[in-house]
Order: structure tokens, then sequence, then C-alpha cells
């Protein structure tokens, strides 16, 4: 197992690779949801039925 | 035709009374061209290799110094919105604009540049060429810095923000620009290179003024 | 808010896409993960850094693609004056901006093993970067006016003009590379692919679409409430 | 005889709806003053008229002919002085009227440009200020050169939009005589202004539109 993870010797190029694209698609996917969550709350806010009762 | 020729008059009429603008953009040239003997060291034979790559760079950049200006004073005082209505079509303005631009600051940087070639120990056989490629392609400079000078109209830290757009944009000419040069350099025929910096030029002459005339009708709505 | 060109059946839209987008993207990116790590074998050549390209091309496809659409929709915002167009522009900007940067950070990952240095003038690699600045360039754009409407036609402009120039600037970049080719500089894809190495390839192309659209929903229906709340807000006032 | 009208104009800048629903009709040889509070969109409907704003609903219409079918022939037609005076401060008073003549020449010579500006100058009493440039000028003077470009260009719509800022008791003077001879030509003019003009006009009321519509908002809700 432990080989695996070595990945030919290539480790500190494979992972950091993988690691750093799914880490900077979720910052955006987290961020993106966020600022709906806190768009709908404005929404609310200002007085008007949001667009999806969730 | 008028409209072209009556702003082009005034714009140049403008240039001439306010001459200092064009020798700021002069000076800057020759002395963005001094910075790279002093930083890299007055060695004949490195300031040889990058000398053209180092003219273009600072013509391309002293060229931008005035762009974000196209317009800036006309914005301000009321004629550009005069201009947008006014009979004469917009994108013949636009194009006067860019010519007025490439006159004041392009032609200046073309007489100058033999004088840089001297600085960076440039082989007097590339000037010929170096003027030429000069020639071709200033003119798309400054009407591709048009597009930019429109949109960046009104907008905070104009000048900065018309840089970030317009220099990607410029990577064509620089990359033909210098290998026209290196090419006539290395005594095989700078043609090629000239032809696509033509191309370069008709290209931005015929496409650019629409988007321009584009940007200064919702600049001034 | 009437001229605000049925955002209703925007919203609606992307709140039918959404869940499917997020399904796909999830499924197809699982897989290719799985396949990209472990199911497929490691290059005869580069060895397992190989797998790097399975993060690196799909990230350049993406990062061209994102821009086309930024492109389209700028345009058809301009001639047909869609807002909602240029909601889902400004939208894509951010998206597009992190598989660009992706594509270059993976990249070089991809080029330190095999050249010896983390940043290397291969043609692609320039041309991504350049285009890495036309995003920026958009975005600096889009919000430096204090009028947003300003801001955004601005910038749809420049799309546009960008969007025309990028071919002229790829062409230019492959000129300038060849032309300037170092003897050790090794084509970036390497090999011809091998079917087996196809699949995760595919599977992670079509799981970034997906993972886009995604986001796009979210994104498009964010603003497009900040901007009701903003016209609520004027109206009350 | 030539009308110039306004069905159900709408604007919205941004999130803010401006003005809705409003109508006009002036026919020629009408002026036409523009009424309402600060705010109330006095000026984008002015801006509007002149082409520089497109209407977010309704039409504009010249004998009932929409003037979007035929920008150029509106903007033949239209004369707009705006808030800003759209004067250059380093040319002269007359270099700036002429740049205006020559812009649409058509098939003026020279010497009718000349002539032209010399009645311009004479019209707004700034025959002596030709040669100053415009910079040293004060606002009223400004002012004077800004409405001279109207007699530098004939055209069949004045769009005046507070004209009388900063003007002297002469200079007003001298903008009713010129307002007097446009009607009696069949001209139209259309204003947007504070001081009450001394002869009653029809008026277009954006404060009375705009009650109409929340009105009408309200008995719709």
């Amino acid at each position: 197992m432990n080989d695996y993870f070595n990945m030919g010797g290539y480790a500190a190029f494979v992972w950091p690779a993988f690691a750093l694209s799914f880490g900077v698609l979720a910052t955006l996917l987290v961020a993106s949801l966020k600022s709906l969550r806190a768009s709908e709350q404005a929404l609310l806010d200002a007085g008007a039925k949001t667009e999806t009762p969730q | 035709m008028n409209g072209f020729s009556a702003l082009l008059k005034r714009d140049l009429k403008l240039a001439y009374r306010q001459a200092s603008d064009s020798l700021t953009v002069l000076a800057f040239f020759v002395l963005a061209t001094v910075l790279f003997p002093l930083a890299v060291g007055p060695e004949p034979a490195i300031l040889a290799r990058i000398g053209a790559g180092v003219v273009w760079v600072a013509a391309l950049l002293a060229a931008m110094l005035s762009m974000d200006r196209m317009f800036q004073s006309d914005y301000d005082d009321g004629t550009l919105e005069l201009l947008v209505i006014a009979p004469a079509p917009l994108e013949l303005c636009v194009l006067a604009k860019a010519c007025a631009h490439w006159l004041t600051t392009g032609v200046p940087l073309i007489v100058a540049a033999p004088l840089m070639g001297l600085f960076l120990n440039l082989d007097p056989a590339g000037y010929g060429t170096l003027l030429l490629a000069l020639a071709l392609g200033t003119p798309s400079l400054s009407l591709i810095g048009a597009v930019g000078a429109a949109l960046v109209l009104g907008a905070r830290r104009g000048g900065a923000l018309l840089s970030l757009l317009i220099l990607p944009l410029f990577v064509p000419v620089l990359i033909f620009g210098v290998g026209a040069v290196e090419a006539a350099l290395t005594d095989i025929s700078a043609r090629p290179q000239l032809f696509v910096l033509g191309a370069l030029t008709l290209a931005a002459l015929a496409l650019t003024p629409w988007p321009a005339a584009a940007a200064l009708r919702q600049a001034v709505e | 808010m009437h001229r605000f060109a049925n955002p209703t059946r925007f919203v609606a839209l992307a709140r039918a896409v959404q869940p499917w987008a997020m399904t796909i993207a999830l499924a197809t990116l699982f897989a290719g993960l799985w396949f990209g790590l472990l199911a497929s074998p490691p290059d005869y050549q580069q060895g397992e850094t190989v797998r790097i390209m399975y993060v690196h091309v799909p990230a350049a496809w993406m990062a061209m693609f994102c821009y086309t659409g930024m492109a389209g929709a700028s345009a058809v915002a301009l001639v047909w004056k869609h807002a909602v167009a240029h909601v889902t522009a400004r939208a894509t900007a951010p998206i597009g901006a992190a598989f660009t940067f992706l594509a270059l950070v993976t990249g070089s990952l991809w080029g330190k093993p095999m050249w010896g240095t983390w940043w290397v003038w291969d043609a692609r690699l320039t041309s991504v970067l350049i285009l890495f600045f036309l995003y920026l360039g958009y975005m600096a754009l889009e919000n430096a006016f204090d009028d947003r409407a300003r801001g955004q036609r601005a910038a749809a402009i420049l799309a546009i003009v960008g969007a025309v120039n990028v071919p002229i600037i790829k062409f230019s970049v492959d000129w300038w590379n060849t032309l300037h080719q170092p003897a050790s500089v090794v084509r970036l894809d390497g090999p011809s692919i091998h079917p087996s190495m196809l699949t995760p390839l595919i599977l992670m192309a079509v799981g970034y679409t997906a993972f886009y659209i995604w986001v796009l929903c979210l994104r498009v229906r964010a603003d497009i409430n900040m901007s009701k709340v903003r016209a609520l807000k004027l109206r009350n006032a | 005889m030539a009308v110039f009208s306004g069905r159900d104009l709408g604007c919205e800048r941004g999130e803010r709806l401006v003005f809705e629903d409003v109508s006009f009709d002036i026919p020629g040889g009408g002026v036409t003053e523009l009424r309402g509070a600060n705010g109330s969109g006095k000026s984008t409907l002015l801006r509007m008229m002149a082409g520089l704003l497109a209407p977010t609903d309704g039409t504009i219409l010249w004998n009932n002919i929409p003037v979007s079918e035929d920008a150029d022939a509106h903007r033949a037609r239209i004369n707009y002085i705006g808030h800003l005076d759209g004067v250059k401060g380093m040319l002269t008073v007359t270099e700036n009227l002429r740049f205006w003549g020559e812009l649409t020449r058509g098939q003026q010579t020279d010497k009718q440009i000349r002539d032209r500006a010399d009645l311009a100058l004479a019209t707004f009493g700034i025959a002596k200020l030709a040669d100053l440039p415009a910079r040293s000028l004060s606002a009223g003077q400004r002012r004077r050169t800004a409405l001279a470009r109207l007699i530098m260009r004939p055209a069949l719509i004045w769009l005046l939009d507070e004209p009388a800022t900063a003007l002297d008791t002469s200079a007003l003077a001298a903008l009713d005589h010129a307002m007097a001879a446009h009607l009696g030509a069949g001209g139209i003019v259309v204003m947007a202004t504070h001081e009450a003009i001394r002869q009653p006009t029809p008026k277009v009321d954006l404060d009375e539109f705009a009650r109409r519509a929340a009105a009408k908002h309200r008995a719709a809700a």
C-alpha cells in the first residue's frame, strides 16, 4: 500500500496536483453556496418572499 | 470623411499646443531603454542580444502612457457626448483619435528608435527593419489602445486598469515586432514577420472602431 | 425590475438544472478519480506523473470553454440587451479564472519532474497564462465602475474583443515558441494517449463541465437575488 | 406639419426606475418645457430625445416614424446643449465653433463656416472674445459659446438642458431672440429649466406622469 502512495517517487507532484485541484474547486463551490444562502437571507430581510421556499 | 479630418486637425492642434505631452512620452521611452544597460550591465554582447526586445517593450509601454487620456478630456468637458450624437459617424471619430494618438506618440517613438538602438549596441544592420517594424506595428497599438481607452472611461484608476486590459492584446504585435528585427539581424529575411505586422495593423484598422464606438456610446449613456 | 428579461424563467431553469448538474458532476468526478488514480496504468515514459494529466488537461479545456461561454453570453447581452446574459457572463468569469489557475499550477507540477523547472515557456502554458490575464482584466473592469450596468456593458465588450484576440495570441505564441524551441523541451502531452488513459480523461472533463454548470447555477441565482434586493431597497426608499 | 412625439417612454437606470409611461407631442414651431422635481428625470428624458440613451420602454417618433429607424437622420435633426459646455480650453472661442462647423461640413466652404461662426459669435454677444483661449472665459461666457453652437449647425429640434445657467440678462435676451427666430422658422425647442419662461408654454410635467404611474400601480395592486 505504501509504495502506491509513493507514486513511483513522484508523490510530491501527483498528490499536490490533485489536492490543489479539488481544493480550489471545493472552495469555489462553498463560496458560491454561501453567497446564495446570504442572498436568499437578504431577500427575506428586504421583505420579498424568497424565490425558493426552501 | 470631413468628420475625420476636422477631429484630426483639432486633436493635432491641441497636441501641438500641449507639446509637453508627447515630449514626456518620448522621455519615458528613452529613460525606459536606458534602464536596461544599468540593470543588466553595459556588456555590449548582452545588450546587442536583447536590444530589439528592449526597444520594443519600451516603445510599447511609452505608447500606453498617454493612451488612457485619448478620450478622457473630451469625456470630461462634454465634447464626447456631442460627438456621439453628431451626424458624423462615431467610428470615424475613433479612427481620427487613434490616428492623432499615433502621430503624436507613435511617430516620435519611431524617430527616436535608432538612438535607442545605439544605446543598446544594436547591430546597425537591424535599424532599417526596426524602423519598418515599428512603423507597421505602432498603429495597431494605438487602434487597440483606443478600444481600451474607451472601455476604461469613467472607471476608477483607469490608467492602471487600461494596461491590464490591453497588454495581453499587444502580445502578437510585440512577438512579431521583435521577431522581425531579430530575423534581420541573423540575416534571414524579415519579410514574413513584417507581413504579419502589417496584417495585424490592417485587421486592427478594420475591427477596432466598432467595439471602441460601442464602448464610447455606453460610456456617455 | 420588469425589464430584467424574464429572470423568473431563468431562475426556474437554473433551479431545475442545478440538481442534475450536481449529481453528474459528483458521479463523474468520483469515477474519474477512481480510474485516474487507481484503475489506469502509469506511462512507460513519464511513469506516475502522467496522472497529473487527468486534472491538467480538463482544466485547460475548461479555461477555454468558460472564456468562450463568457464571450458568447456577453455578445447575447449586448445584442439582445438581456440583463440575464450579463449575469451569466459575470458568474462564469471567476469559475473560468479558477480553472485557468488550476491549469497553470498543475501544468507546472507536471513540468517540474519532466523538465526540472517549475515554469517552462511552453507554447500552451504561455497562452493559458495570457488567458488568465484576460480573465483578470474582465473581472477588474467589471467592478471598476460605480454604476453596475456600466461595468457589465464595458466588460461584455472586452470579453468579445478578447475572444477575437485569443486565436491571434495562440498563433503568435505558437510561432514564437517554435522559433525559440530549446532542444530539451518535450511536448507536454508526451506520447499519444493510450485508450486506458482516455476514460479517466473524459470522465474528468465531463465532471469539470458539470461542476461548472452547477456552480454557475448557484452564482446566477445569488446574483439575481441580490439585484432584486437592491431593487426592493430602492423602491421602498 | 412636422411633429416630434414620444409614446409611453420609460427609463430604468441600473435598478432604479427613473420614469415610465411618459408621452408628449410637440408640433413644428412649438416650444415645450420639461418640468419636474430634481431627480424626476428631466435631463434623462432630454438625453433620450437626443439619442444618447435608448428608452427602456416606448418609442420616440418624428412624423410618427420611430427615430430609431433612421438614427442618422435624427442626429442631423437635433442640436443638444447639455449640462457640460463641450468647449475645449486650449482652443480659442472661434476655433471651438469652427470645429463644430467643420465636423458636419457637408458642402460648406471654409469661408461659409467662418461666416457662420462670426454670426454665432455676434448672436450671443461674444464677438470680442473670439480669439481668447476658452480656458480664460467665465462660466457665463463659456455657456454663451456652447449656446453659439446652435447657430453653427441648422437643426430642426433644439434640446436645451437648463440653458440659462450662469447667463446674465443680456445673454438671456440673446437666447430668447435666437429661440424666437428658430421657432418662427418652424423649429422645435424642448427645454429643461427652472426659471419661469416669460410667455406661457405647453409643459411636460414628469411629476404629473410619476403621480399617474403610481396611481396606476396602486390601482393594479
